[in-house]
């Protein structure tokens, strides 16, 4: 069966974040697909490159890029939710004259169109926030 | 893209203090370019996002009844409330930012039997 | 001493439950943001101790759309008011 | 056409009285993060509508201290489980 | 740095569904390191907080319960609960993470009428 | 009188940020003075200098940087909650091995020390979230 999950809560914030990527490693396990993951609102936060996790706390920003890099999962972005929160890749940065770039490779500045599409190809949306 | 998918957009959270919104209000509108089948369903708290005479200037903010207006616009036709939150929220149904159909409960159910997707904000 | 409570959700998030448990006569309520909208859903302002003045920041009351009445005792303020019943009391706290 | 509905906030949040206008026989009900303190304050789960299944996720109970009995008809799964329950039912809306 | 001050923290979030009990205690252990004069009181979903054989590490996360078990030693003697939210949350005196004595709602009140500053999380 | 202010909530996210913003404008316009603007939790969003504002939106990130400069404000940014959200400076930058700093240079990285000597220098603290 085929999977999208779409995270609305910073991993700072709310245990959510901590939720859907349990969850989404459970959909692998049972050896289920994942179509797309879907960071909106505050869940840009996970796709942040510049946190820091204290030593005895769980990077959970870390955790998902693994996930995706290990099973090749596609992670969007919502274009409108990031840039609002800082969290912009580097065309962006370059256009809007910021200092840096701030959001991890393994994810990419994604339309709601794509979160749409993922609803579209996928038999289950599951949302955590 | 696909169009099969029946999509339900739940809006059950008033408008201003948070984003949330504002940020369903973009999905549905999303949808709506994509020409995508999609509802809309006011609950609860949501159902102030129909507050008629909404002004966000008044706290920096765009107004959201008038964003909402413009839903039939885009071909989002299937617009409902809650129908006991109206009076709850001192509201009334001739008096709203855009024309909604009243739910009692078991159409409110059933609107969610007939879904495909929920969000849900 | 008397406190100054401000609560920002709407009457469906409990909160104000909560806060009358802190409320004693002499302090003040000030409802904002979501908070304005127990303007529409006054009945458990009711309920609040005798001699806790409530006030509705108008500007919230405003971007919502609420134009109706406010409750009996209730009055309304701008950001300057604020700023005064803050003064007018020893100390303030936030239920949000 | 059933569905499962997630539920992360704590009795007082009130969303189980919003999340309940939708709940239909047949449909399930899965409490987690802070929704499975609803094990310890259980009155409200026994409004819901007959053959409305309700599961607690056994991680958020272990996490929260919540060791005593779930309320009658109340399973506790895994995310392994949850992931199941996703695929029983048509779709998934999630209470936040 | 003065210590005149009588600060109040009102815990009211049930722990590790969000951040907000953690974000209030790191506030009183600072209280504590800087001795300032702090009571901390539990009331609503707070006192959840206070429940017994806590195991964050099910969600990967640190257990709230023993941290707070801590506070004695770090000076913070002032530790309150409602009393009338531990039973309806299923809870019992004898049985929590640390001791703290139950206050009645006039003793709440008046709790917050003695405090120069509250913080409420 | 001497007020601090605490701002728990982002921009993005919440209207608190906003209220904050302009009660902070009011304390001021009455003649009285801003101890110290303490920014906690997601309220460490208002200080991040990579954020994006569309045009006929409030930009409040730098509505605050123009509070603070014209009236020599301090602007604390609670620093545990800060670096969990990626919102760093040069030196933490550096430190940690991120890509750039994301801290406005008219915030200043702050311990919750500093939170409570501003409670104590202060007769009212006023907190928004």
């Amino acid at each position: 069966m085929i999977f999208s999950i779409v995270v609305h809560a910073s991993p700072a914030s709310s245990q959510a974040a901590a939720t859907a990527l349990r969850f989404a490693a459970a959909v692998l396990r049972g050896g289920h697909g994942i179509e797309r993951l879907f960071f909106l609102a505050d869940g840009v936060g996970n796709a942040c490159s510049l946190t820091v996790t204290a030593r005895d706390e769980t990077d959970l920003q870390e955790r998902w890029r693994e996930l995706i890099r290990e099973h090749g999962i596609k992670a969007g972005v919502c274009v409108s939710s990031a840039i609002r929160r800082g969290v912009v890749d580097a065309q962006q940065a370059q256009r809007h004259e910021l200092a840096g770039a701030s959001l991890h490779p393994e994810f990419a500045i994604a339309g709601l169109g794509e979160l749409l599409e993922a609803c579209a190809r996928s038999d289950r949306v599951v949302s955590f926030g | 893209m696909k169009r099969s998918k029946k999509l339900l957009f739940v809006a059950r959270s008033a408008p201003y203090g948070s984003a949330r919104a504002r940020t369903l209000l973009d999905v549905v509108l999303a949808a709506a370019v994509f020409e995508q089948d999609a509802a809309m369903l006011f609950l609860g708290d949501g159902v102030y996002q129909l507050s008629n005479h909404q002004d966000g200037s008044a706290v920096s903010a765009k107004t959201l009844g008038k964003s909402l207006a413009a839903l039939p616009l885009y071909g989002i036709g299937k617009l409902f409330a809650e129908a006991a939150a109206l009076p709850e929220r001192g509201l009334e149904l001739g008096e709203l930012a855009l024309p909604v159909e009243p739910l009692c409960n078991r159409q409110i159910r059933e609107l969610f039997e007939r879904a495909d997707v929920v969000f849900n904000l | 001493m008397s406190c100054l409570h401000l609560l920002s959700k709407s009457p469906a998030s409990g909160l104000l439950e909560l806060a009358s448990k802190a409320l004693v006569p002499g302090d003040a309520l000030l409802l904002l943001e979501d908070g304005v909208y127990f303007q529409s859903q006054p009945q458990q302002l009711a309920a609040l101790p005798a001699g806790v003045t409530i006030h509705f920041l108008e500007q919230d009351l405003l971007a919502r759309g609420l134009h109706g009445a406010l409750p009996e005792n209730a009055g309304r303020i701008d950001y300057d008011g604020l700023v005064e019943l803050c003064i007018r009391h020893d100390k303030t706290t936030s239920w949000f």
